[in-house]
This record gives C-alpha cells, sequence and structure tokens, in this order.
C-alpha cells in the first residue's frame, strides 16, 4: 500500500480527495492535514511515502512544509496539488525539492498515476502549470 | 531641433504608457479572475469525480455532493455577474468622480444627481466620454459658477451637464469635442443634443435607448 | 512658452491614450469572462440538479451526467489557465531587460538582437525562464567581458545566449539550473544544448517549435 499524506485547507476538497484516492486498490490516506505548518508533525507521526501538498494553506505555504519535509522526513516525496500555477510557483516548488506539480482537477486516474511514478523517482509536472510558471 | 527631438521622445514615452496600462490592467484581470473561479471550478470538478465514482453505490450520498455542486455552481454564477458588472460600471463613475474634482478645482461647483440603476455596459462607456467632454467644454468655454451633472433613466437613458456660464458666444467655432461625442452615442443608437440659455447657460444632452445591448 | 504648451498637449494626449486603451480592454475582459464562464457555470448547475433529483431512481444517469459536469469543469478551468497566461504581461520581455541589466551590472557588455514577432505564451515563458537560467551562468561561471543574446524565429523558435569566457572549466559539476531548463523546454517540445568553445566561451541554445500551443 502506498501511503499518502494529504495537506489542503479547503474542507470540501480535502474530503473529496481523500475518499476517491482511497478508492485506489494500492493508495492510503494516512494523514490529512488543513494546515500548512501541520504537515511536518503529521508526516513524522504517520510516515507516509508521497505527501500531497495545496500550495495556499494558512500557517505555512506548502511550498516551505515542503522544504520542511524534506528535513522532517527525507524519504517522503512531495507532490504539489494546485490551482493554478502563478508565476515562480513551479520554480520554487522544485528548488524545494518537489517531484511532482499538478492540477486538482485533474482526473483521480491521473493524480494516481503521477503518484506512482514519483514514487518510482520520475518528476511529473503538469504541462498547463508549467506554461503558467 | 530640440523641439523635434522632445516630440519624438514624448510620444515614444506615451506610447509606452499606453501599453503600460493595458498590461497592468491585463494583469490585475488575470488574477482577479484566478481568484475568484479557481478554487469553485476544481471542487466542482473534483465532487463529480466524487459522484460518478460512488453514484452505484450510495444513492443519498451522490444526491447530497450533487446539491453541493449545485451550490458552489450558483455561487461562482453570481461572483462572474457581479465582476462582469463591476468591470463594466467603472468607466463612468470613475469620469464621474474625475469630473466632479475637475470642476471643483477650476472654481466650479458641481452638483451629482445619478441614479443608482446599473447602465448597460456599452451606454456606461459612450456616457463616460460624454461626462468627460462635457465637464472639459464647461471648464474652458463657460466661465460659469456651479454645474449640475444629472443622469436619469425613464424609457431612456438621460445625461445632463448644465452650467450657469455665458453660453456660446456668436463667434464660436465647432469644434472636435462634441462632434466626437455625437458619433459616439450614435454607436449606441443614443443622441447628443445641446441647449444654449443665450447667456444664462449651456446644456448638454445626451441620451441612449433603455433597450441598449450590454 | 511653446515648448510648455506642448508638453501640455502632448501629456494630455497620452492620458486620453492610456484611458481608452485601458477601457477598451476592460470592456473585452467583461465580455470575454461572461461568454467564457456564465456559460459553463450554468450548465454545471443545471446538470447538478438532474443528478440530485435522478441519482436515486437511475445511478447510472446520474454517472454519466456527472462525468459531463466533470468535463465542463474541466475545460471552463482550461480556458480560465489559457486566459490567465494570455493576459499576463509577457515574461520574456521582462527577464530579458533584466538579463541586460543584471550583465551590465556584473560589467558584462550585453548585446541583444531579438525579432518583434511575439511568441505563443507557452514559448515566451519558456523563454524567460530561459534567458534568466543563461545570464545567472553567464555571470556566476564564465568571467565574460561581453554577451550576446539573440532570439530568432527560423521554422523553430531559438534563443542563444553566446558569452566570450572562459568556457566550462574540466572539472565542472552539473548543476540543476541547466537540468531544470532542459526540462521546462522539453514541455513545449523544445530542446537544450549548449557548446562548450574550449576557452573561448560558452553558448546556451534553447529551441521551442513554431507551432507550439499559445
Ligand atoms: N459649457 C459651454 N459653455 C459655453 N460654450 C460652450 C460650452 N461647451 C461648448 N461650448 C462651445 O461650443 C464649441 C464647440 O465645443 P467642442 O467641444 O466641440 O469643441 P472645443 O471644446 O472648442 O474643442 P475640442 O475639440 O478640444 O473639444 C466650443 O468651442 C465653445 O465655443
Ligand atoms: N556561461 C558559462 N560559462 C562557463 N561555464 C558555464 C556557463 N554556464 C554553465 N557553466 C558550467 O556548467 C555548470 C552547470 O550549470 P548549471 O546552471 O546547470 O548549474 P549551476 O549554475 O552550477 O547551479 P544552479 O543549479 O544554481 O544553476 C556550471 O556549474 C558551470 O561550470
Ligand atoms: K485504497
Ligand atoms: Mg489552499
Ligand atoms: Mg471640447
Ligand atoms: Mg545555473
Amino acid at each position: 500500500m502506498i501511503r499518502v499524506l494529504l495537506a489542503e485547507d479547503q474542507g470540501m476538497m480535502r474530503g473529496a480527495l481523500a475518499l476517491l484516492l482511497g478508492l485506489e486498490p494500492d493508495i492510503e490516506v494516512v494523514a490529512q492535514v488543513g494546515r500548512g505548518d501541520e504537515v511536518a508533525a503529521a508526516a513524522v507521526a504517520a510516515s507516509p511515502d508521497v505527501a500531497l501538498l495545496d500550495i495556499e494553506m494558512p500557517g505555512l505555504s506548502g511550498l516551505d512544509a515542503a522544504a520542511q519535509l524534506r528535513t522532517a522526513v527525507p524519504s517522503c516525496k512531495v507532490l504539489i496539488l494546485t490551482t493554478f500555477g502563478r508565476p515562480g510557483y513551479l520554480r520554487r516548488a522544485m528548488d524545494a525539492g518537489a517531484r511532482g506539480f499538478l492540477v486538482k482537477d485533474g482526473p483521480v486516474e491521473e493524480l494516481a498515476e503521477a503518484i506512482r511514478r514519483v514514487l518510482a523517482g520520475q518528476t511529473v509536472i503538469d504541462p498547463a502549470l508549467a506554461a503558467a510558471a | 531641433r530640440r523641439m523635434m527631438r522632445l516630440i519624438r521622445e514624448l510620444s515614444a514615452t506615451r506610447e509606452e504608457l499606453a501599453r503600460a496600462a493595458v498590461e497592468g490592467e491585463r494583469l490585475r484581470f488575470a488574477r482577479d479572475l484566478h481568484d475568484l473561479l479557481g478554487h469553485s471550478l476544481s471542487l466542482i470538478v473534483v465532487k463529480a469525480e466524487v459522484v460518478r465514482r460512488t453514484a452505484g453505490r450510495d444513492a443519498a450520498a451522490a444526491a447530497r455532493e450533487a446539491a453541493e455542486i449545485e451550490q458552489i455552481g450558483r455561487t461562482a454564477l453570481a461572483e462572474v455577474r457581479q465582476a462582469v458588472s463591476g468591470y463594466r460600471a467603472r468607466a463612468f463613475a470613475a469620469e464621474l468622480a474625475t469630473a466632479g474634482a475637475a470642476l471643483s478645482d477650476a472654481g466650479i461647483e458641481p452638483t451629482v444627481r445619478a441614479t443608482a440603476e446599473a447602465m448597460p455596459a456599452a451606454v456606461d462607456d459612450a456616457f463616460a466620454w460624454a461626462v468627460r467632454e462635457a465637464a472639459t467644454n464647461v471648464i474652458r468655454h463657460s466661465g460659469a459658477g456651479s454645474c449640475v451633472i444629472a443622469l436619469s433613466r425613464t424609457d431612456h437613458w438621460q445625461l445632463e451637464v448644465r452650467d450657469d456660464g455665458r453660453g456660446v458666444p456668436a463667434d464660436a467655432m465647432p469644434g472636435n469635442g462634441l462632434r466626437g461625442l455625437a458619433e459616439r452615442l450614435a454607436l449606441v443608437g443614443g443622441t447628443l443634443s445641446t441647449v444654449d440659455l443665450s447667456g444664462g447657460g449651456f446644456v448638454l444632452r445626451a441620451t441612449a435607448p433603455a433597450g441598449a445591448l450590454a
């Protein structure tokens, strides 16, 4: 089972994504947080394989949370999930060690596939977001 | 020669500025649009996915999700409508404010009477032009002490700018301002008329049909 | 005095033009926004209502409607994203200016040769990244006295950044900059190549297909 941490401040979005990912046979959502500054502690407690991080969250941005995760749980791969790419986001995500950069509204099958690929060591970047970067 | 260079430089700066103004406005729009709709649309898509994947198993839950999608969609729609009329309605309001300030600065006391009703975008734009041209003329030509700007709506839209100045002198030359304005108003099916109160002031009246296209 | 008047007039014209340009843009945007999203959101609301009412009776039909909502929402979002990058101020021009200034500041004389043709938004963004990374590298690694930045279009877009510095030392370590840039260019179907002129400088060349998506 791939253990996933989900950080997203919009409750309805978090619930829906967790439900959808849970439907995948090889994925388990082991932690959910609604603030960026709760990511590192939750990851230490749940030891996820992959963290899905929203960018705009209270407490701490997903980009900064990614940087924290790199030292807190180095084995945890980071995938940034966002609504839109603002200029500079992609660059900062990559600098923070993120391995993926995707839109939230993609089909969950694609998100699940991206999680598997990131775990396999690949980098996954949504072209729509890259164009807006 | 210095003058030639000055003209060239000013004209280059001018183009630069116009471009910069448009770019600035575009950026602002882009950001607004992004903030306004990104979250709602993403949420709609993800929730629809939940419905698609769970409808077969739990009909009541699917119906609840669908009700939430409806609600999110309605709210987003209302926000779009508000944003659209907000963008459109700004020209006249902005020019009205500018005209009032310019008249005051020139020592002419402005009074504004305007209906709060929102004009269709095309009328708003045409009347923005009208109030600018009228106020400029009052400041330049009238020698007035006060000026009343009135916007009303009956079976048509009407903007009236009335001053208590000296009116049009006998030797007045037709300028470009009023002619251009008449053409602008005609584009939305409107009209321009002026009344010279022979020494007791000047009235400019612009109209546009109530049913003018948005 | 004549000059003063000229300056005043030109400056008035300039403001006029900037305002007209911004107003035109505002109107265009409002229209786009409305057409783009009003229709999609209305459709989403109606379809969500259908799902809510039929989920209990016909799960398959509800799932089908939900799939359509997903599709409509995604398309609308894609269009918003396109509008956002289309409306965004062109990134390349800004990065080019920044790069030129940074090179100058570092004592490296910059020369820019760029076609005036507008790149598609995706290429513009990728090349903005490229010119930033290339100039940073020239400043950090080359020890050059001058640097030529050339943008051209033949059957594809090409950006070349050439310096006359010391080239890559034998013990150079591969960094993240060029790797990241290569990945970024690949996303628009482009390529990155570098030429080490062995002591006579360094060339970075980025390409993108002419038909890259806007
Ligand atoms: N409020 C006013 N009071 C007195 N005379 C006016 C008033 N408005 C306009 N006029 C007269 O009508 C003429 C034509 O106005 P118009 O706006 O078309 O041209 P203008 O203001 O002279 O030049 P421009 O082309 O710069 O607008 C003016 O020159 C002026 O004599
Ligand atoms: N213009 C240049 N002149 C000489 N050497 C260069 C030039 N550009 C790049 N290099 C060499 O290529 C290497 C890799 O460049 P790259 O941009 O990938 O990494 P970097 O600049 O060292 O680090 P960063 O990840 O911060 O960009 C550099 O370290 C440098 O040795
Ligand atoms: K599961
Ligand atoms: Mg958020
Ligand atoms: Mg005039
Ligand atoms: Mg570098």
